[in-house]
C-alpha cells in the first residue's frame, strides 16, 4: 500500500457536554479533493481541529499507520498534516520567504538552524512560483493582500510537505478570478496529496471537488459526488436552501 | 445620504485608497466591488471612522461627519458590519445584542432575532464559540439593533452557508426596500448588482469603474475587475 | 598584574591621595539620599552637615576648611562600595563618615581596607567587628543590648520573645541574646524573622500572644515596626501588659509609628533628645536653628555628629590628615558629646559610650528610664562576658 | 543596513577596547567594567524580549546565580584549602556547607557559572512554556522569581551572608584584587565578554532560528501546526539570556567586589530591562548601549542629584517606552533612512 | 484551639487585603490589560488621602468614613489622568504599559517623598476599631474584621457592576473588541476612562484600609504589588470569581507556612505553590476558552 489516505471513525468531540462532533466516520483517499461542506456551526471547523490536535476527540483518526488522536499538534503536523485558517494566519512581521523558509524546516537539525539562510530552498523557490508570490518574496507578509494571504497559507503547506491539507474556507472573500485561480493551484496540488476543503461557495465546489461529504449537527448527512449531494434532499433542505434545486 | 469625496487613506505611512469618491443616496443601494486587496475595507473603515483619512470628506445627510468618532457616526444612524464575523467573543451572543440594544436609540433584542431565528438556540453562548456563520448573523443583526438609516455591510455572505446567503441577500434587499441606505462590499457580483442602483469598481485604490446597478451591469463590472 | 603570591597578604597599602597642600581639605560624607533607607540615613546626613559647619565655622581643622563631597548610596551596599572608592580613589578625601545598615558597613571595609582610608560609621550595629580602617561611633551589642537585657532581667522578666527582620543585626543580636538569656535564667519563648518591608504581622503577633512571655525584644526594622505595632495593639497587647524593647526605633520613627502605638514601650540607646546637658542643649538648639523646629534628633546623627568632632580631635593630636597617623593618635581621644563624654579606644576602635533605656512619652519623645550611669567601654566581641565566648568562633 | 551594524559593531570594540583605558582613570574604568556586566544581561534580554517576546523580569535570578558561584569561589580561595570563610565564622556554625565545597574547584566554579544558571532557566521554561504561560502572565511570574529568590538568600545568613551579600574578595583566580593592572585586565575580559556575546547574538539573529523566534513571537500556535514546539523554540533564548546573565553576574563579582540581594531582587531585575527598552529592544546593540547608558546616567546624575534621579528615571523610562517603542536606535535608523 | 482559630482568621484576614489590593487589578489588568505597576502608588495616594483627610477632620473615627469615598476619587482621578496621558496610547501593546507604569511609580514615590517627607506618616485608627471583637469562638482585632467586611463589599459591588449592568457589558466588550465596540455606538475613550477610573479608585480604597495595619510611607505600594499581581494571575485574568478565590487561597497558604515555618519561607513556599499551581490551571483558576488562535 503506497497511497496515503485519513482515516475517521466515530470521531467525537464534545464541549461542555454540547457534541460539536458527533461520530464522524469518513475515509479519504490520495488524490481526491474532498470538500467538507454543512450549514454554519455543523461541526466542520472543530473536526478540521480534531484531526489537527487542536480540539480534544475520541475515536479514531489514522493517516497511514499513525494514530492522530491523542497526539499533540506539532506531532501531528510532523506527521504531515497541514491546516489553514478560517481566517489567515500568516507571519506579518517576515517576509514570504521567511515564511515559507519556516514552513519548510520543522525537521532541520540543531546546526542548520543556527546558520544563516544562504539560498533558497528549491522547494521553497518551487512553491513561491506555484502560488505566484515569487515577485514578493522579499516583502513582509503583513502588506500582502487578503488572497495573498490564502495562497502564502496553501504555499507554506506545501514546502512543509504536508501529505494531508485541511483547507478552511480557502477561497472566503476572493474574487471570481482569485477563486478559479486557487482552484486550478488545488488541482494542481491535490493530485499527490489528500486535500480536504471546507467551503460554502457552491460555484467552486461545483468546478473543482471530486467528492464530498455533507455535515449537519456533528454528524455526516451525506456523502458522494457533487451531483449526488446536490440532488439529495436532506443537503437541499438543512444547507442549500430552497431555490437550489433549480440549479442542481 | 453618504458621500465619500475624494478619500485618501491608508495605515501609517502607506497610503492604500488614493482619492476615492463614492455616493450613497438616500433609501438607495451602493455596491462597491473589487479584487483582494483593492482597498475596499479600508475605504469602509474609513467611512465608519476606524481609520482617519489623510485627506478628502465625508458627508452623512448633508453634515461633515469627516472628525466625528466612530461611535458618534453610529449615533447618527450609521451602522457598520466588519469583515470577518467579529464579535466580542467573551460576551455570549445575547450580551452581545443586548449591550447594542442598551445604547442611545438601540432597538430591542427580540427584533434581531425575528430578522434571524438560527441566533435563538445559540444565545445563551459565548459568541467566540460560535461557528463562522453564526457570528455572521450575529454580526449583522447586532448591527440592525443600532437603528440605522445607513448600513455598511463589508462582504457580509462571506463564510456563510448558501441557504442562510439567501437569507441575508433577500434581508438586504427588504431592508432597502423599506428605505435603509445600504453600502454594500461583495464579492458576489450578482448578488451586489442585483441589489444595487449604483456600483462602483475599486481597483489599487482608483475607482475605476462605476454606474447603475441591474443584471445588465455584470459584463462591465466583469471587465472592469479583470483589467 | 600580580598574583597573590607576589605580595605577602593580599592587601595592597596604597598610599593616600589626600591634598592638604591649600586651605581646605576634602571630606566625604556617604549616606542614602534615595531608596528605602534614605528615611534614616538623610537625618544622619543632615547631622553631619551641621558638624562640618560648625566646624568650619570655628576655623576648621588643623586650620584648614572642611570640603565635603557628598554621595548618595542609594540604599545598596553595591553604591555603597561603589561610593567609597570614589570618595578614596577619586576624591580624594582625608576621611568618609557614613553607612546605616551593617551590609552597607560590610561592603565598603574591604575598600577602605584595600585602600588603608578611614571611615567613620555612627549606627548600633551586631559587633563582632574591629576593622583598623573603621571608627564606630554607635554602640555595639555590650553597650546596647547587653544593658537592656540587664534592664529587664533587674525588673524581674523571666521570658522573652524575639521578633527581627531577617538580616545580619537581628540575628546577630538575637544570637547573642540567646546566649544571655541561657546563662541567666530566662526564657527564650520564640524567636521570629520578618523579611525587611514586610507588612502583615497577624502571624508573628499570633505567636507571640500564644507564647504568652512577660516582654518581647524588637530588633525589627523600618516600616515593618509600624506594622508589627499596630497589630499589636489590635491584638490588645500593651505595654504594662507585655513590654516591648526596641533597639531601631528612635525618635524619628516614632511618628511615623504613630505615638498612640508606642506610649510606653521601651527603647535602648545611648541618646536621646531629651538628655538633659549643656552639650545636648547646645546641639538640640543648634539643630532645630538649622533644620526647623519641627524636626528632632536620634541616637545615629548624634553618634554621626559626634565623630565629626571626634575625626578632627584626632586629626589635631596627630597633627596630621594622613590615615596613619590618625589610627595611631586615635586612642584615648575622647570628645564631649551630647550623649555625654566618650572616649576612644586605641585597640578596636569602638568608643565608651553611656547605655540608656527610654519610655516613649505622649509626647513623641523618648524619656530615659535607666542609665548605666557611666560610660562602657566597648567589647565587640563580647571578651568580657563568660556567655559570650562560644560566639564568635 | 548590515553595514551600519558592523560598524556600529566596530565602533563599540574600539570604545571599550582602545579609547575607554586610555582615558579613564582606573576608578571609572572599573565602573564601566560594571556597566559592561550590565550590557551583557542587557543582550541576552534583547534576545529573549526582543525578538523572543519574553518580557523577564527576573533576569537578576540568573545574574545573582552566576554571581554568587563566582563568590563562592572567591571566598573559598582566600580562605585556603580547606579555609572557611570569614562571614561563616562569625554568624554560622563555622563549618563550610557541604553544597559550598564544590566550588573550591576553579573547573566546577567556571562550569557552574554556565551550566546553574542554564538548568535553572531549562527547568522553569520547561514548566512555564510548555503549559503557554506567557506575556504578562510570564513577565509577572519571572519577577516574583526574583523576588522569592532574593527572600530565599535574605534568609539564609550563615550559608549566603544574607543581606550582607558575599564580599571581601582577595584574589581571582590567584591573580590579587587589590592590583590595579589586574583590575584593568578584568576590564578586558569582561568587554570581551561583551563583545562575544554580541557575536553570538548577531548570529542567532541572522540565523533561521532567529527568524523562528520571532514567529513563535508574533503567531506562537500557528507555529505549531507547521510541527514545531514553540516551547523549545522558546527555551533555547531563555537559556542564553540566562547563562549571559549568569556570566555578567560572574564577571560583576571580581570587578565590583560584592554580591548581595540587593543586586539581584525586582528592582534590579526590572533596571536589566530599562536599558534594553530604552537602547532599542530587538536591536543588536541598543540593549548593550543603552544598558550603558542608562547606568552612565544613573551614577553621574544621582552623584550631584539624588532626589532628582528617580523623577530623570522614572520619565525617560516613561517617555521612551511610550512614545519611542523600538527605543533610541529608532532614532538612528530613522536617520539612516532619511539620509 | 485559640491559636488555630487565630491563624484561620489571619489568613482570610491577610486574604481580604490581598482581595483589596487586587481587585483594582482584576479590572485593569484582568479586564483591561494593563499592567499597571504604579496600582501600588495609587494605593500609596489612598493611604495619604487618609492621612490628609484625618489632619484635616481630626475625629479618626469620621476621618475613616470620609476617606474611602475621598480615596476612591482621588486613586481614580490619578488613574484617569495615567489612561487620558499614557495608557490610551498603548492598548495593542500590553507588556509595554507594564514598563511605562513603572516609571510612573518611580515619579509617584518621590513625589510622595518631596510632598510628604520621606518618613512615615501615622494614620490613628478610629477608637471604634482598636481592640478585638469577640466572635464567640475567637477574639479577632476589630480593624481586620473591618478590612474582611470592607473587601468583600467591594468585591461584591464591583461584580454585580461586571455582569448585572450595562456599564458592566460595555466594559467587557471594549476590552475585548475595541474597534468593533466604538463602531456599535460605544464611546471607548469614556468607556476606557471610565474602567481605569474605578480599578485605580479601588486601589485608592485599599490604601485607606492599609492604613489601619501597617505603614503610611512612601514605598507602601511597593510591598502590595508583586502579591496582588500574583493574584490576579493564579485568579484567572478576566476572572472577579477567581481573583477572590485567589486572593484568600494564598492569604490562608501564607499564614499557614508562616505559622509553621517562618514568614521568608512562607513567601517563597506561595511563589512555588503558584508556580506548581500553574502547571495543573496554566491560565489560572477560571480559564476562559475561546477559538481564536491568539
Ligand atoms: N470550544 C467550544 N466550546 C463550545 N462550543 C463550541 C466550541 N467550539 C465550537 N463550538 C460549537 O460547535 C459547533 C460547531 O462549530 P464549528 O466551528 O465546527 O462549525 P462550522 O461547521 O465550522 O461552521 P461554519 O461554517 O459557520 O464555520 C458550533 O455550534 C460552535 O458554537
Ligand atoms: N492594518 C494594516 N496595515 C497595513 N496595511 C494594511 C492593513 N490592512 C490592510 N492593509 C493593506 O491595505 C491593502 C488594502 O486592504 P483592504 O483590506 O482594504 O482590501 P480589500 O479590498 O478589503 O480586500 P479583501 O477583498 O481581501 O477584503 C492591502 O494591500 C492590505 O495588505
Ligand atoms: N547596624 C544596623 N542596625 O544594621
Ligand atoms: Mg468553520
Ligand atoms: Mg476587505
Amino acid at each position: 500500500m503506497n497511497a496515503d489516505y485519513l482515516e475517521l471513525d466515530d470521531v467525537r468531540v464534545t464541549f461542555d457536554g454540547f457534541k460539536a462532533v458527533d461520530g464522524v466516520t469518513m475515509t479519504v483517499l490520495q488524490g481526491d479533493l474532498r470538500f467538507l461542506i454543512g450549514p454554519n456551526g455543523a461541526g466542520k471547523t472543530t473536526l478540521v481541529d480534531a484531526v489537527t490536535g487542536l480540539a480534544p476527540a475520541t475515536g479514531s483518526i489514522r493517516f497511514g499507520r499513525d494514530e492522530l488522536v491523542g497526539r499533540k499538534v506539532h506531532r501531528i503536523a510532523r506527521l504531515g498534516i497541514g491546516r489553514t485558517f478560517q481566517t489567515s494566519s500568516v507571519f506579518e512581521q517576515l517576509t514570504v520567504l521567511q515564511n515559507l523558509d519556516i514552513a519548510a524546516g520543522a525537521g532541520r537539525g540543531p546546526l542548520t538552524m543556527l546558520r544563516a539562510r544562504l539560498g533558497v530552498p528549491p522547494a521553497v523557490e518551487a512553491a513561491l512560483e506555484t502560488i505566484g508570490l515569487a515577485g514578493q518574496r522579499d516583502q513582509l507578509a503583513g502588506v500582502l493582500a487578503h488572497g495573498q494571504k490564502r495562497w502564502l497559507e496553501i504555499g507554506m503547506l506545501l514546502v512543509q510537505d504536508a501529505r494531508v491539507l485541511l483547507l478552511d474556507e480557502p477561497v472566503a472573500g476572493m474574487s471570481a478570478d482569485e477563486r478559479i485561480r486557487t482552484g486550478e493551484l488545488l488541482q494542481r496540488v491535490g493530485a499527490e496529496r489528500t486535500v480536504i476543503v471546507v467551503e460554502h461557495d457552491m460555484d467552486f465546489m461545483r468546478s473543482f471537488a471530486t467528492s464530498v461529504t455533507v455535515l449537519h449537527a456533528g454528524k455526516v448527512l451525506s456523502e458522494g459526488t457533487v451531483a449526488e449531494v446536490q440532488a439529495d434532499p436532506r443537503v437541499q433542505e438543512v444547507y442549500l436552501g430552497p431555490g437550489s434545486k433549480v440549479q442542481a | 445620504m453618504l458621500e465619500l469625496q475624494d478619500i485618501h487613506v491608508g495605515y501609517g505611512r502607506t497610503t492604500v485608497v488614493h482619492g476615492a469618491t463614492i455616493e450613497v443616496p438616500t433609501n438607495g443601494v451602493a455596491a462597491v466591488m473589487g479584487h483582494n486587496g483593492a482597498g475596499k475595507t479600508t475605504l469602509l473603515r474609513a467611512a465608519v471612522g476606524l481609520l482617519k483619512p489623510s485627506s478628502g470628506r465625508i458627508v452623512f445627510d448633508g453634515e461633515d461627519i469627516t472628525r466625528l468618532k466612530p461611535h458618534e457616526r453610529v449615533r447618527r444612524g450609521l451602522a457598520y458590519v466588519p469583515q470577518g464575523q467579529q464579535c466580542f467573543p467573551q460576551l455570549t451572543a445575547e450580551e452581545n445584542l443586548r449591550l447594542v440594544a442598551e445604547t442611545k436609540g438601540g432597538k430591542p433584542v427580540g427584533e434581531a432575532l425575528e430578522l434571524f431565528p438560527a441566533l435563538r438556540p445559540v444565545l445563551s453562548r459565548r459568541a467566540g464559540l460560535l461557528s463562522g456563520g453564526q457570528r455572521q448573523q450575529l454580526a449583522i443583526a447586532r448591527a440592525m439593533l443600532t437603528g440605522p438609516r445607513l448600513l455598511i455591510l463589508d462582504e457580509p455572505t462571506e463564510g456563510i452557508q448558501p441557504s442562510v446567503v439567501t437569507e441575508i441577500e433577500n434581508t438586504v434587499q427588504d431592508l432597502a426596500a423599506t428605505g435603509l441606505a445600504v453600502l454594500l462590499v461583495e464579492q458576489h457580483i450578482g448578488f451586489a448588482l442585483a441589489t444595487a442602483g449604483r456600483y462602483y469598481v475599486l481597483a489599487a485604490g482608483h475607482v475605476t469603474a462605476s454606474g447603475h446597478g441591474g443584471a445588465e451591469a455584470i459584463d462591465s463590472v466583469r471587465t472592469a475587475m479583470t483589467i | 598584574g600580580s598574583r597573590v603570591d607576589d605580595t605577602a597578604g593580599g592587601t595592597a597599602s596604597a598610599s593616600s591621595c589626600v591634598d592638604t597642600s591649600g586651605a581646605s581639605v576634602k571630606v566625604g560624607f556617604l549616606n542614602s539620599l534615595s531608596g528605602t533607607m534614605a528615611i534614616s540615613e538623610k537625618t544622619v546626613h543632615d547631622a553631619l552637615q551641621l558638624g562640618a559647619e560648625q566646624i568650619n565655622a570655628a576655623g576648621g581643622v588643623l586650620g584648614k576648611k572642611l570640603t565635603v563631597v557628598s554621595e548618595d548610596g542609594a540604599s545598596e551596599p553595591t553604591v555603597f562600595a561603589e561610593k567609597a572608592t570614589k570618595l578614596i580613589s577619586s576624591d580624594c578625601t582625608a576621611a568618609v563618615f557614613g553607612g546605616w545598615t551593617s551590609s552597607s558597613r560590610k561592603a565598603m571595609l574591604p575598600v577602605f581596607e584595600g585602600a588603608n582610608a578611614l571611615l567613620f560609621y555612627p549606627v548600633q550595629y551586631e559587633g563582632l567587628e574591629a576593622s583598623p580602617n573603621i571608627f564606630y561611633t554607635g554602640a555595639t551589642t555590650n553597650q546596647q543590648i547587653v544593658p537592656a537585657l540587664d534592664y529587664l532581667k533587674e525588673k524581674g522578666i523571666k521570658s522573652i520573645f524575639l521578633v527581627g527582620s531577617d538580616y545580619v543585626f537581628p540575628r546577630t543580636a538575637n544570637k547573642i541574646i540567646q546566649a544571655y538569656a541561657k546563662a541567666n535564667g530566662i526564657e527564650v519563648k520564640g524567636e521570629e524573622y520578618a523579611p525587611l518591608g514586610h507588612t502583615d504581622f497577624a502571624t508573628i503577633v499570633n505567636k507571640v500572644k500564644a507564647a504568652g512571655a512577660s516582654a518581647v525584644f524588637n530588633t525589627l526594622n523600618g516600616d515593618s515596626n509600624v506594622a508589627f505595632f499596630k497589630e499589636y495593639r489590635n491584638a490588645g497587647l500593651t505595654a504594662s501588659a507585655m513590654p516591648v524593647v526596641s533597639v531601631s526605633i528612635a525618635e524619628e520613627e516614632v511618628s511615623g509609628v504613630g505615638v498612640d502605638n508606642l506610649v510606653g514601650q521601651l527603647t535602648a540607646w545611648n541618646y536621646y533628645q531629651t538628655i538633659d546637658s549643656p552639650a545636648n542643649k547646645a546641639f538640640t538648639t543648634a539643630f532645630k536653628a538649622k533644620y526647623g523646629e519641627k524636626r528632632v534628633t536620634s541616637d545615629p546623627m548624634e553618634a554621626a555628629y559626634t565623630s565629626l568632632f571626634l575625626w578632627k580631635a584626632m586629626v589635631e593630636k596627630a597633627n596630621s590628615f594622613q590615615p596613619n597617623d590618625v589610627k595611631k593618635a586615635a586612642g584615648g581621644v575622647s570628645y564631649d558629646a551630647p550623649e555625654g563624654k566618650v572616649t576612644v579606644d586605641g585597640e578596636n576602635h569602638h568608643i565608651a559610650k553611656t547605655a540608656l533605656i527610654g519610655k516613649v512619652g505622649t509626647d513623641g519623645l523618648i524619656h530615659t528610664e535607666w542609665s548605666s550611669g557611666k560610660p562602657i567601654e566597648p567589647d565587640p566581641f563580647l571578651k568580657g562576658y563568660d556567655w559570650g565566648k562560644g560566639l564568635s568562633s | 543596513m548590515r553595514y551600519w551594524r558592523l560598524a556600529g559593531f566596530v565602533a563599540l570594540a574600539l570604545a571599550l577596547l582602545v579609547l575607554a583605558p586610555a582615558v579613564l582613570s582606573d576608578f571609572r574604568l572599573s565602573l564601566l567594567g560594571r556597566f559592561v556586566c550590565y550590557a551583557i544581561v542587557a543582550v541576552g534580554i534583547g534576545l529573549a524580549w526582543g525578538r523572543g517576546g519574553m518580557l523577564t523580569l527576573g533576569q537578576g535570578v540568573f545574574f545573582g546565580l552566576g554571581a554568587y558561584v563566582m563568590a563562592m569561589h572567591l571566598k573559598l580561595s582566600d580562605a585556603g584549602p580547606t579555609g572557611v570563610p570569614d562571614f561563616m565564622r562569625l554568624y554560622g556554625s563555622g563549618t563550610v556547607p557541604g553544597w559550598w565545597e564544590p566550588f573550591r574547584s576553579p573547573v566546577v566554579t567556571i562550569l557552574g557559572i554556565v551550566l546553574i544558571p542554564a538548568l535553572v532557566a531549562f527547568g522553569l521554561g520547561l514548566a512555564v512554556f510548555r503549559r503557554r504561560v506567557r506575556g504578562a502572565y510570564f513577565a509577572i511570574l519571572s519577577q516574583a522569581l526574583a523576588a522569592a529568590f532574593a527572600i530565599l538568600l535574605i534568609g539564609q545568613q550563615t550559608t549566603t551572608g544574607g543581606t550582607n551579600g558575599l564580599n571581601g574578595f582577595r584574589s581571582f583566580f590567584r591573580f590579587n584584587l587589590f592590583d590595579p593592572v589586574n583590575k584593568r585586565m578584568l576590564f578586558y575580559i569582561a568587554a570581551g565578554v561583551l563583545l562575544a556575546m554580541l557575536v553570538i547574538v548577531w548570529q542567532l539573529y541572522r540565523s533561521r532560528y532567529g527568524e523562528l523566534l520571532v514567529a513563535v513571537r508574533d503567531q506562537e500556535e500557528r507555529v505549531r501546526f507547521l510541527g514545531y514546539d514553540p516551547a523549545n523554540v522558546k527555551i533555547v533564548a531563555y537559556v542564553v539570556a540566562a547563562v549571559m546573565a549568569g556570566i555578567a553576574g560572574a564577571l560583576f563579582v571580581p570587578i565590583v567586589g560584592i554580591i548581595s540581594p540587593a543586586a539581584i531582587g525586582v528592582v534590579p531585575s526590572i533596571a536589566f530591562v530599562i536599558g534594553v527598552a530604552i537602547g532599542g529592544r530587538s536591536t543588536l546593540l541598543g540593549p548593550a548601549l543603552g544598558a550603558i547608558v542608562v547606568a552612565w546616567a544613573q551614577t553621574s546624575l544621582s552623584e550631584s542629584f539624588p532626589s532628582f534621579w528617580s523623577y530623570f528615571q522614572g520619565a525617560l523610562f516613561v517617555l521612551v517606552v511610550a512614545f519611542l517603542p523600538n527605543g533610541l536606535s529608532a532614532l538612528a535608523s530613522l536617520r539612516r533612512r532619511t539620509a | 484551639m485559640e491559636a488555630l482559630t487565630g491563624q484561620l482568621f489571619a489568613g482570610l484576614s491577610l486574604g481580604s487585603v490581598l482581595l483589596l489590593a487586587a481587585l483594582g487589578l482584576a479590572l485593569t489588568f484582568g479586564q483591561m490589560g494593563v499592567i499597571n505597576m504604579a496600582h501600588g502608588e495609587f494605593m500609596m495616594a489612598g493611604a495619604y488621602t487618609a492621612f490628609v483627610v484625618q489632619n484635616v477632620i481630626g475625629d479618626a473615627g469620621v476621618s475613616l468614613v470620609v476617606s474611602i469615598p475621598v480615596a476612591f476619587l482621588i486613586g481614580g482621578m490619578l488613574g484617569l489622568l495615567l489612561e487620558a496621558t499614557l495608557i490610551h496610547r498603548m492598548y495593542n501593546r500590553p507588556l509595554d504599559t507594564l514598563l511605562v507604569t513603572w516609571g510612573v511609580s518611580l515619579i509617584l514615590q518621590q513625589l510622595a517623598r518631596d510632598v510628604f517627607g520621606a518618613p512615615n506618616v501615622d494614620v490613628r485608627a478610629p477608637s471604634w476599631l482598636s481592640g478585638s471583637v469577640d466572635l464567640g469562638f475567637t477574639q479577632v482585632p476589630a480593624a481586620r474584621l473591618f478590612i474582611l467586611v470592607l473587601s468583600v463589599a467591594a468585591v461584591t459591588a464591583l461584580a454585580l457592576v461586571l455582569v448585572k449592568t450595562a456599564l458592566g457589558r460595555r466594559i467587557r466588550a471594549v476590552v475585548q473588541n475595541r474597534d468593533l465596540a466604538e463602531t456599535m455606538g460605544i464611546s471607548t475613550r469614556a468607556t476606557d476612562r471610565l474602567t481605569f477610573f474605578i480599578g485605580s479608585g479601588l486601589a485608592g480604597i485599599a490604601g485607606v484600609a492599609i492604613t489601619l495595619l501597617g505603614s503610611t510611607g512612601p514605598t507602601l505600594g511597593t510591598s502590595y504589588i508583586v502579591d496582588a499581581f500574583l493574584v490576579v494571575v493564579a485568579g484567572g485574568i478576566g476572572q472577579i470569581k477567581g481573583t477572590v478565590i485567589a486572593a484568600f487561597g494564598l492569604g490562608l497558604l501564607q499564614a499557614t507556612f508562616e505559622y509553621s515555618t517562618t514568614a521568608s519561607i512562607a513567601k517563597v513556599a506561595v511563589f512555588a505553590v503558584i508556580v506548581v499551581f500553574l502547571q495543573i490551571r496554566p491560565q489560572g483558576i477560571f480559564s476562559v476558552r475561546t477559538r481564536s488562535l491568539a
